[in-house]
């Protein structure tokens, strides 16, 4: 008895549950790289550079859905405030991009950003100081929006926020964040934010390899990430925070200072994040606040629900089919868009509460289920 | 006004003789039980906007012993049990765990941690987890987030896992998710997670309640052959079920203690009858 | 003969079967990039219908190269990284030969380095900050000195004004152009003291302490008047506050540079009569070529209330500016269209003639406008001859000696004329 | 103000000019309905010259002529004066709300069948109209009425020349109401004190008389001869400026307060239907702002309705909104929240889709623009209390409104069988279920009655800021700040929150800017939540947990 246990419960840790996934997402990518590399541009399997891009900003924002289902899936907190952390991880991303234009810019400073100049800054802020590092920006990109999440983590969960609050508290602190870089003495660019950009680590942006390479280093990152989230929410601190989900007062009563699991899982969200943001940025060429704006945080929240809260794979496959569908849509009939969203948002709350996937799971069982009745029969 | 009263109150506490500054004192001491009793309640008051929960209620629980709380409906042993776990804060009182752990100044967890658990009246299990699991979360082990994120169950703590199985009948359900146990079976595994927790001290509220016969039966065993080397606090409605395992009984009535004693004494004694026995029906249907 | 023939046939056709795109076996494809939705589709859905109504035009008058005009419109959706991508789309997917596209300054520059790396060509048609001048970009809509400057020397000439509260929305555009103007002002010797700058949040809905600043600001026995940068939607409730709080146009007048007919067309301008606004272009200028542009745009939207303004005519030039470069190169192809494009002249709707300069700009006439309670503009200063747009300000120290010249040798978006060196890549 | 002053005389013009009109027509004499004759070529003149040339004209006008010249003024000022290209004459553009009318400016008789065509304005710009505007004041010196006579003064106050004086000292022996007499003291007053030719005590005497007066030009007058070299002026002008100057914070800080208390009666009436939606039932409606779209909608279709009765489109469109927005509000509630039932932060992603659907509906119905209402004009203007000192009407009204709303919402719930049923399912649904309350139907309608108040605040918010498909934005966050803050399920807490947080942004937003101000409300009403989760006065008692 002993060692099917211990075999179960070692079992569930490994990466039996993960290797598909990041063996799909890994063969299309590179499947995806080669073929724009290699075949030429009129070939029928030719990719393009544009849906290269396309499909690195989606990657992206399946990281970012990780993120929002780690907390909100499996915690069961509803932050609608994660676009900040994404944002903030894309404004580190941006401030080294900035920097890295060095004399390039139309007014051709080699240590201020063209805004900053016509604005008439005399020198750089302490805080865009040590941000044409590599390593330094992508340090703060993770540990900044870290911070911002265990600050507000440690405030809010300590004092037993939760529920609908917390989600309305964060969306407030997006929305003061918000506010705030709009401002130009912020020294963010203001409403224009930070565009322009030339390269990134000596490699020029408007190249196709260097395209190619982020696209890859992005889907190589999501699976990371997928993997180590995995890991982490099957241990047993995954455990606990179902547990937490579920019934916190009684995970309390057998002795797990909640707060402190909850405060910990929002800061490996925000990273997550953090990460993601800092991806997305040389991809789409730009960052400003409107990454800020709450609609955006609950829009992720809805590619979460859509594609299957509480499973990794429902997040991913849930930000990347909303996402694909805005792309057409946008193209196809604009205005209709707003209206699918919306319709997206009711139905799949009232009639999809686990997702796609979930959807999915139900329907195998079924079958399973009838197949045993047949096999009986 | 209140503020000085407060700060003069900690501060004659952080100075009193009898006792060693926390900072100074070794991390989570063991429980210190050498007068023998292993919870002290003493002058507990609570309101509820006007409403007295609890009213100076003054209660000893000696190491080891088997008490049974009764009492009408808002009589305030839940509350009490509330108090005492750290789920909700008193007006005045004080409530030590042995005679060097005051609870009034520690959370849930920390509670938890010292070994005292507690089995609520509506069976609350972690539904969406395997009953495996449920009894792992309980195993009594470091809690802190990265010892949790690191620990692999080692076989003693399987084979304990096992053995509390076995004792609540789940064996066969290990991998069921708890969500799908009948209500019964819940109350065992909440049980279970008591016990594999290994506490000091038990908080049982009406354990038996939703169980058929034999199941009270052997909930009522369980309980006695746990007693001895930990002690059990259970509050009960069934009167049969309280007679078959109490010896000492403790009678609430308002929030405070109105008689103590065998099963027999507190049903010869009259204020008791008057104000419980005569509820007793409606109690036991409760 | 045949040919000719064959083309006007073609033609015909081509003119009846515009609306189906699908018809074109080949065609000149232009890019429509204006959001359809989001905050700027207020503004920018206008502007994507004029484009249409020009290509539907241009198709009627037989196409360019005898070729039919195809639009190919795209929603960014008022989100800036939707802007880079879906120019990306248009160019390197849907091959258009040009875009028409974008309202901010930062849509367009979140454009710019697509158009620089594919190589691309845009015309941009909103008045802005300037400070900026790109090989693949025409701007066409007027730069700080072809707005900012004549109305605040309107003000001072001819309203004696001698206090300026320069009000705007906090974001480039505005902090430019006040930087610009107070530099100007200053220079024109306007003490500091007599000068305010106030910032707001965009969407600005309470206006109460800052129009009672003002108030207070120019009560004080010198003539005074707002400079206002404000945009778009915090205008509404701006101009409702200054009518409540008795701000009447003789006391304090209001010099607007982002409210043309299509703002007023939101408000009642009954208690605004008097206010003034410095546009290149009002629909009120009575000239033939402006009452057919009007009827055509009034018949293309089916709605006798649609108006026209400025961002529309630097559509409308920029556009038939683009046919003509086009014609002259015989190619579509965006390096002979660039230069063939400069040097461009196409009347103006006011009157007068548009031309496009080395630096991508349009010299273009200035006029300034009272508001009228019917939500026009009247008319009161012109100037009397066209001004040229200046890419690099002359009163903003870090581009004091900068020019754009996109002809040989100079060929550079940024060129210092004291360091005679080029620097920057746009 | 000054406008304000303008406005008064303008209005009251009118009517004299309507009394004036009728003995005009009654009378027989030719002198009251034709141009002076002298007056005839000025006149023609007018029809050619154009702004700057206009002046001396003007001015030629105003040295020979009477009241007889005013209704010629008036109408130039505001616009409406226009010339028949044929024969020159002028006349009067008359426009009632569907057809236009011309009539003779001095014979009060309409002009037949004028098309747009055979008529030409007589344009003016900002010059001319502060022009005339004087030249009336001036004229309306020798009014009849002492009220039209006062406003002629302090109209004139700013602009105090020669002529203006002379006239003035004339009139002022001459003046019996008093009213009258001492703003023209005041005038004068303003004249002497600066006269440097005049001996200083005449002129101490004068900064005297000014030291009380709260009007600009006096203050202005008063810095001006503190920096002046005479040492007795400059003691005295800065005494009396030292008197004013307090007077005039003491009213600046009135000011911000009524500022504050305006921005805390819109924050009131966003969130008082969440309160009840989002606070008595405890569904998140993310959805909220857009039921004050809808509102605000509704003011508009009212007004197109009655496009000549703008004045009480307001009470029309009040019901209406109401009914429009609560029908949609029960609409959501049967059709998606009903069964999201207890899970609160679904119902806040359903709702929020719904306010998309919404806002997007509205784009195709009325387009993206805003869409113009009109402020009735008894909501226009301000109460000008004193010069330094007014209240803006609408706010005023808005601001008694939200109050209004407030407590009829109160007494509703307290008072009426629905507030009770709703408090009592509120509270404990099952056993009110049990007690044969209608769950479902109560639900409905409390969150009907929920967003049909947040219609009637749309109304409101239609008369300060745009009507746009995306008004309700820009309030939601706001107004689920104002509820938490006051402590949900309590609406004597949403009222205190609201104006606290209005007052707390105005007065902050002078030091900080607006902003600033904003964020520093927020993250303010962050951390306050950390500390009490429940906000300012939270639900007590076992219910809460």
């Amino acid at each position: 008895m002993s060692v099917i246990t211990q075999y179960f419960s070692e079992g569930r840790t490994s990466g039996k549950h993960t290797m598909p996934f990041v063996i799909i997402l890994l063969a299309v990518t590179a499947m995806a790289c080669l073929s724009n590399l290699y075949l030429p541009a009129d070939s029928a399997l030719h990719v393009s550079t544009y849906s290269i891009t396309l499909l690195g900003k989606y990657l992206c924002y399946a990281m970012l859905a990780l993120a929002v289902d780690i907390i909100w899936g499996y915690c069961g907190i509803l932050s609608l405030g994660h676009g900040a952390f994404f944002a903030l991880g894309g404004y580190a991303m941006g401030m080294y991009l900035m920097r890295q234009i060095g004399d390039r810019g139309a007014y051709g400073n080699p240590d201020l950003p063209d805004f900053m100049v016509f604005l008439g800054w005399k020198e750089l802020p302490w805080f865009w100081h040590g941000m044409d590092q590599f390593w330094f920006a992508m340090i703060m990109a993770v540990l900044i929006p870290g911070l911002l999440a265990f600050v507000f983590g440690w405030l809010a969960f300590r004092s037993r926020v939760t529920g609908v609050y917390l989600s309305i508290m964060t969306q407030a602190l997006t929305y003061a964040l918000l506010l705030a870089f709009f401002r130009n003495e912020m020294g963010f660019g203001g409403n224009n934010g930070l565009t322009d950009f030339k390269d990134i680590v000596g490699f020029s942006l408007q190249s196709d390899t260097t395209r190619v390479s982020l696209f890859a280093i992005t889907a190589l990152m999501l699976a990371v990430v997928f993997v180590i989230s995995h890991n982490i929410l099957s241990s047993r601190f995954g455990k606990v925070i179902l547990a937490v989900r579920d019934s916190e007062s009684r995970a309390r009563f057998i002795g797990y200072r909640t707060d402190r699991y909850k405060i910990w899982l929002f800061v490996f969200s925000a990273v997550i994040a953090g990460i993601a943001g800092a991806l997305y940025v040389p991809q789409v060429g730009i960052i400003n606040p409107g990454e800020f704006s709450p609609i955006n945080s609950i829009e992720m929240v809805i590619w979460v629900a859509v594609g299957g809260r509480g499973t990794l794979i429902g997040a991913v496959i849930g930000a990347l089919l909303v996402n694909y569908a805005k792309t057409r849509f946008t193209a196809i009939l604009p205005e209709a868009w707003l209206f699918a969203l919306g319709g997206l948002f009711v139905l799949v709350t009232l009639y999809l509460p686990k997702g796609i996937v979930g959807l999915y799971t139900q329907l195998l069982e079924k079958r399973r289920t009838q197949s045993v009745k047949e096999s009986e029969a | 006004m209140n503020a000085i009263q407060h700060t003069v109150e900690s501060l004659r506490h952080t100075f009193r003789p009898d006792q060693v500054w926390p900072f100074l004192a070794p991390e989570n001491a063991k429980v210190n039980v050498d007068k023998d009793i292993i919870l002290y309640v003493e002058g507990l008051n609570l309101s509820f906007d006007g409403f007295k929960a609890l009213n100076n209620l003054n209660l000893y629980i000696n190491d080891g012993e088997l008490r049974c709380l009764i009492g009408a409906n808002g009589a305030g042993k839940t509350t009490l049990m509330d108090v005492i776990t750290g789920k909700t804060q008193c007006d005045s009182g004080s409530v030590f765990f042995g005679q060097n752990q005051n609870l009034l100044n520690k959370d849930e967890a920390e509670i938890a941690q010292l070994g005292i658990g507690r089995k609520f009246q509506k069976p609350t299990v972690f539904e969406e987890q395997t009953v495996f699991d449920n009894l792992e979360l309980s195993l009594k082990t470091d809690k802190g987030v990265l010892a949790t994120l690191f620990s692999r169950l080692t076989p003693t703590q399987i084979d304990r896992i096992d053995d509390v199985l076995k004792i609540i009948g789940l064996a066969k359900h290990r991998f069921m998710l708890a969500g799908a146990l009948s209500h019964g079976q819940k109350q065992w595994l909440e049980i279970g997670m008591l016990l594999v927790s290994d506490p000091r001290l038990l908080l049982i509220d009406e354990p038996v309640a939703g169980m058929t016969p034999d199941e009270t039966e052997r909930t009522a065993e369980l309980l006695t052959s746990l007693a001895g080397d930990r002690t059990v606090i259970v509050v009960e409605h069934d009167m049969e079920f309280v007679r078959s395992i109490a010896r000492t009984v403790t009678v609430l009535h308002q929030g405070s203690v109105l008689a103590e004693g065998t099963m027999d004494q507190i049903q010869s004694n009259k204020d008791v009858i008057e104000v419980y026995l005569g509820e007793q029906e409606e109690g036991a249907t409760s | 003969m045949k040919i000719k023939t064959l083309v006007s046939a073609i033609a015909l056709t081509g003119a009846t079967l515009v609306a189906v795109p699908s018809w074109a076996a080949d065609t000149i494809k232009v890019g429509v990039l204006h959001s359809l939705s989001g905050t700027m589709a207020i503004s920018e859905s206008a502007l994507k219908d004029t484009v249409l109504m020009l290509i539907k035009e241009q198709n009627a008058k037989g196409g360019l190269l005898g070729k039919q005009i195809e639009p190919v419109v795209v929603d960014p959706a008022s989100n800036w990284p939707l802007f880079a991508e879906k120019a990306r789309e248009l160019i390197s997917k849907d091959k258009v030969d040009v875009i028409f596209g974008s309202w901010t300054s930062v849509s367009r520059k979140s454009v710019l380095p697509v158009l620089q790396e594919l190589n691309g060509l845009m015309f941009y048609p909103v008045q802005f900050e300037g400070e900026e001048s790109s090989k693949n970009i025409f701007y066409t809509g007027a730069a700080p000195n072809q707005q900012a400057i004549p109305a605040v020397n309107y003000l001072m000439n001819d309203l004696g004004v001698k206090r300026f509260v320069l009000a705007g929305t906090d974001y480039v555009y505005p902090r430019t152009t006040n930087k610009i103007l107070e530099a100007y002002l200053q220079s024109k010797g306007v003490p500091a003291k007599d000068i305010m700058v106030n910032y707001t949040p965009f969407g600005q809905s309470d206006w109460q302490s800052i129009v009672s600043q003002i108030k207070k600001f120019g009560s004080q026995g010198i003539k005074t008047a707002v400079v206002s940068t404000i945009n778009g939607d915090a205008n509404v409730p701006f101009y409702k506050e200054l009518a409540n709080q008795g701000i009447s146009s003789e006391d304090i007048p209001v010099v607007a540079f982002s409210v043309g007919e299509q703002e007023l067309s939101g408000l009642d301008t009954k208690p605004l009569v008097g206010h003034l606004a410095a546009w290149n272009y009002f629909e009120s200028v009575d000239t033939p070529e402006n009452e057919k542009f009007i009827k055509a745009w009034k018949t293309f939207k089916k709605d006798p209330k649609a108006v026209t303004n400025d961002p529309m005519e630097a559509t409308y030039i920029g556009f038939n500016m683009w046919v003509d470069a086009v014609k002259k190169a015989g190619t579509t192809d965006v390096d002979a269209v660039e230069k063939a494009m400069i040097g461009q002249k196409f009347p103006n709707l006011t009157g007068g003639m548009a031309v496009m300069n080395k630096n991508h700009y349009l010299s273009k006439p200035v006029l300034i406008g009272e508001i009228q309670d019917d939500g026009q503009f009247e008319t009161v200063w012109e100037t009397d001859s066209t001004v040229p747009g200046d890419s690099w300000s002359d009163y903003l120290p870090s581009s004091k000696n900068v020019i754009a010249d996109w002809t040989s040798p100079i060929n550079c978006g940024h060129y210092n004329t004291v360091t005679k060196k080029c620097s920057g890549e746009n | 103000m000054r406008h304000f002053i303008a406005l008064c005389c303008c209005l009251f013009g009118l009517l004299s000019s309507q009394a004036y009109s009728a003995e005009s027509s009654t009378s027989t004499s030719p002198s009251a309905n034709q141009p002076p004759a002298e007056l005839a070529p000025l006149m023609l003149e007018l029809t050619k010259a154009k702004y700057s040339k206009l002046l001396p004209v003007l001015k030629k006008i105003e040295a020979n002529s009477d009241e007889s010249m005013l209704p010629l003024f008036r109408t130039m000022m505001n616009g409406n004066l226009y010339f028949i290209k044929t024969n020159k004459q002028l006349v009067q553009l008359i426009e009632d709300a569907n057809q236009k009318t011309y009539q003779g400016i001095f014979s009060q008789q309409l002009v037949a069948d004028l098309s747009k065509r055979d008529v030409s304005k007589i344009k003016v710009n900002n010059h001319l109209r502060s022009y005339l505007r004087n030249a009336i004041a001036r004229i309306q010196l020798t009014s009849s009425s002492a009220e039209v006579r006062k406003n002629a003064v302090r109209e004139l106050l700013s602009s105090l020349d020669e002529e203006t004086v002379t006239t003035l000292e004339r009139l002022y022996s001459s003046e019996t109401n008093q009213t009258v007499k001492t703003e023209m003291g005041l005038a004068l007053a303003i004249n002497t004190a600066r006269q440097a030719s005049l001996p200083n005590s005449t002129r101490i005497a004068a900064i005297e008389r000014l030291s009380g007066s709260l009007e600009n030009t006096a203050r202005n007058v008063l810095t001006q001869l503190t920096n002046q070299d005479n040492p007795a002026i400059k003691a005295a002008a800065e005494h009396a400026l030292k008197k004013i100057t307090q007077r005039v914070e003491r009213f600046g800080f009135l000011n911000q307060l009524f500022f504050g208390l305006s921005l805390g009666s819109v924050l009131l009436l966003a969130s008082i239907g969440l309160a009840i939606t989002f606070g008595v039932m405890g569904v998140i409606n993310m959805a909220h702002g857009e039921m004050i779209m809808l509102g605000a909608y509704t003011t508009y279709v009212v007004q197109l309705m009655m496009p000549n009765y703008i004045d009480y489109s307001i009470w029309v469109a009040i019901p209406a909104a109401f009914l429009v927005s609560g029908i949609v509000g029960v609409l959501i509630e049967r059709l998606v929240i009903r069964h999201l039932h207890g899970r609160p932060l679904e119902t806040l992603l359903a709702t929020f889709g719904i306010s998309l659907i919404l806002q997007q509906l509205v784009r195709t119905i009325f387009s993206p623009l805003n869409r113009q209402v009109s402020t009735p004009s008894w909501m226009s203007g301000s109460w000008e209390i004193n010069p330094v000192f007014s209240l803006t009407l609408n706010r005023l009204y808005i601001l008694a409104f939200s109050l209004l709303v407030f407590f009829a919402l109160v007494m509703v719930l307290k008072k009426t069988s629905l507030g009770l049923n709703v408090r009592a399912v509120s509270q404990n649904r099952n056993m009110a279920k049990a007690m044969g309350v209608k769950t479902n139907w109560i639900d409905a309608m409390t969150f009907g009655l929920g967003s049909g108040i947040a219609g009637i605040a749309g109304v409101a918010l239609s008369q300060l800021t745009n009507v746009g498909p995306n008004l309700g934005q820009d309030y939601i966050i706001n107004s689920f700040m104002v509820v938490v803050f006051g402590g949900v399920g309590n609406l004597l807490g949403t009222l205190v929150a609201a104006f606290s947080l209005g007052i707390a942004t105005k007065f902050l937003e002078p030091m900080t800017g607006a902003v600033l101000s904003t964020i520093l409300v927020l993250v303010f009403i962050i951390l306050f939540i950390q500390k009490r989760p429940k906000g300012l006065f939270p639900q007590k008692g076992r219910a809460a947990e």
